[in-house]
Order: structure tokens, then C-alpha cells, then sequence
């Protein structure tokens, strides 16, 4: 089920609920924080939502995502707040009986992710400036 | 008509708040809207082309008519993942 | 580094050596055990390998990963011996600093992992009968 | 000129052991060895076609001439993953 949530995101729940007996594929899919931005080192990444809409939204995918590819599960989980390098700030899980249907579909969720849900991200560098990562129209 | 609207990102800190109440002439859309904002805090003008809005969390075009109590929300390009 | 084990593979371990704070992506890939095979329940896999020779071939792999994509570490391991349902008989764990390279390499692992490194698979049927399944001539 | 042969998977169920040594005169090749362990197991004769042969691992070609002390391996068609 889509989740929205300011802690450390449970890929290990996420992952022993995508693990099935009918499946011989599992993607997990970790976006991760980087520390650099164009040069500049960043300290910190923050995310704001408009939660209702944003749930909605990943929703959306997970069920289109076993719609369109031969999936069996697929399952999204995006952190707001504070997110410090190296922590994950979305996951994706997806299994599948067949491994290329899982690759297609975890990509495809992680494409239409940054384009359906409404996220912002604003990086804090070490010189004290912060600015929000420039976006893609929402549609 | 009255109705309550969301701002994010770049668009509340240009509005100095998370939100607003609107309040407009029956048969306003929601073109109206963003006039009515940009007129009150002009820095939204160089967001504006780039907004996407919704009503009552479905996407809706410039020309969409307001609904009475509806929630709006302006939404800058987003950057998820 | 590439590994071949007996135990349960330590996914965990693995994750912590790819997250790094220079990669935006990590993409884990599970290959687990299915409970049927062509209308078959499947009580057990068992692999075997030629452990000096698939060693070499899946440190190959790894390497060949980080020359063709532009992922910054890629490492593989491969269990051994008998593996019940639902568990990991294979891990890749990609991470890159954009998603895309890390996709393609863990698809292009799996893929060449399925034709060039020396490891066979039994699998135990519930009527007590077993088979090597069907393979890829090794290249 | 002897070595050691490893046999895998259904190779070491119709051979009947997991590995033998092997004594064939200079100048043999690949196929020779092969050769000599079908005439002594017909059973494997349905898989020689399918089998690829490494020696001190490394793929060989069934016309690679045998080192003397190598190992060899016949390997059935894979299936890890």
C-alpha cells in the first residue's frame, strides 16, 4: 500500500510483503540521497508533499504498475521531512514471476513517480544556501 | 464564493503561508484565482507558467469554473524520487 | 566481491557496501525460488556449481558491469546447495549515480549471469521425482 | 599424460562420481577425452553435444589439445540465477 512517512522507510516489511511463492523476481528500487549537487556539497535534502493528492497518486502507479506489466505486487514508499545522505528517500518494490517484467515495471514507477506525484525536494548545502531542485511539470 | 487555497515549495514561500482563503464572484475560474494572488504578491508571476492546480486533488485547467468550498492547491514543478 | 554460499545470502551486507554518498540509485534484484514449475508444485531447489570457475565468472561479471554502465559498484551472490520457496537463490545489488545505468546493469547481469557462470539447479517435485532444469549452453 | 575430469550435474549422475583421472597419449585433444568416456559410459552420449568443456578453467574447444596435469571440466548447459 502507498505510504507516505517522515521516519526511516521499512524496506524490510516492504520487501518480506513482496516476496511470494508464485514469484521468481523481486526489484527492490532504493532512491538514495546524494552529497554533491553541481559541484556544491550537499549536507541535507528536505521533502514536502501534498500529502493527500501525492497518496493518491502513488496509489495510482502501484495499480497501474500491475496493469500494464506482468507484476503480482508493487508497492511504494516516499519520505518526507529530513532526509540525511545516504538514507533512502523513496522506495519501490515489485515482483514478479519473471524477472524482465520487473525490471520494466520498477522503471517505469520511478519514471512517472517524478512527473505524477506532487513531492518537492529543497537541497541545504554546506555554504548555508538551500534552493528546491528544479522540477517537472506535474501532470 | 468562498473556498480555501494551498500553496507548496517555492509557492508558499512566496506566499508566506502554506495557505489562504479565496473568496470570488460566482462563475469565477481558476484563472481568476491566480490573478487575484499574483495582483496581492506580484513575486508569483515568474511561478506562474509553470503551476499546475488542482481542485479537490484532481488537475484542472486554467478555464475550469470554481466550485463553492472547493480546496485549490498550486503546485510548482515537482521533484519527488 | 563476488560470492557463492551455502547460508541464506546476507542481503543486508550487501546493501551496506552499495549505498554510497556519490550514487542517487541502488537497485537490489532477488532472484527467489518459485513454488511451481509447468503445473508442478516445486518442494525444493538445490544449485551445484563449479565453484573455482562461476566465482571468477561472476567477478567478471561485476567488473564488466562497471566498465559498460556508469554504476559505481556492482556485486553478486549466488547460494548454493538446497534453497526453500520464497528464499534468495541469487542477489545483485547495483547502485550508480543515476537510475537508468543501474537498471541496465542488473538487467545485463542477470541476464549474461544466466549464460556464462558453471551453476546448475535441481528442483524437487512434491511426487518425489527431481530434475535438472532446462539450461543455457555455458559461453 | 594424466589429469583429472570433473563432471557436474546430470554429467556426474550418468558418469557416477563427481570426478576421475584421466591417461591418454601425447598429442590428444579435447575430443578425445570425451571420446574415451563415452566409450566406457554410452549413457552420456545424449549430452555430448550439449556439453562445454573448460580446462584449468577456462572454455576449451573440443580440438584444444590436452595439457599435460590439467583439470578438465564438462559442464551441461547452465542454469543458475
Amino acid at each position: 500500500m502507498a505510504e507516505l512517512t517522515l521516519a526511516a522507510i521499512d524496506q524490510a516489511a516492504l520487501q518480506a510483503r513482496a516476496i511470494r511463492a508464485d514469484c521468481g523476481a523481486v526489484i527492490v528500487f532504493l532512491g538514495t540521497t546524494r552529497d554533491h549537487h553541481d559541484g556544491r556539497r550537499v549536507l541535507q535534502l528536505a521533502y514536502e508533499a501534498y500529502e493527500s493528492m501525492a497518496l493518491e497518486a502513488l496509489a495510482r502507479l502501484e495499480r497501474e504498475a500491475c496493469e500494464r506489466f506482468e507484476v503480482s505486487h508493487c508497492e511504494v514508499t516516499h519520505r518526507l521531512g529530513e532526509v540525511p545522505p545516504t538514507e533512502a528517500s523513496v522506495v519501490v518494490v515489485v515482483s514478479a514471476a519473471h524477472r524482465g517484467a520487473a525490471y520494466e515495471a520498477s522503471r517505469w514507477v520511478m519514471d512517472e513517480l517524478k512527473a505524477r506525484v506532487p513531492i518537492w525536494k529543497r537541497e541545504r548545502f554546506e555554504d548555508g544556501n538551500s534552493q528546491w531542485v528544479d522540477g517537472t511539470p506535474l501532470r | 464564493m468562498q473556498g480555501k487555497v494551498l500553496f507548496f515549495a517555492q509557492m508558499r514561500e512566496q506566499m508566506g503561508a502554506a495557505s489562504a482563503a479565496w473568496d470570488l464572484p460566482e462563475g469565477s475560474r481558476v484563472r481568476d484565482l491566480l490573478a487575484s494572488l499574483e495582483a496581492s504578491h506580484p513575486g508569483i508571476g515568474p511561478l506562474r507558467p509553470h503551476l499546475a492546480v488542482a481542485m479537490n486533488g484532481e488537475l484542472v485547467r486554467a478555464d475550469t469554473m470554481l466550485a463553492a468550498g472547493a480546496e485549490l492547491a498550486l503546485l510548482p514543478p515537482v521533484s519527488g524520487g
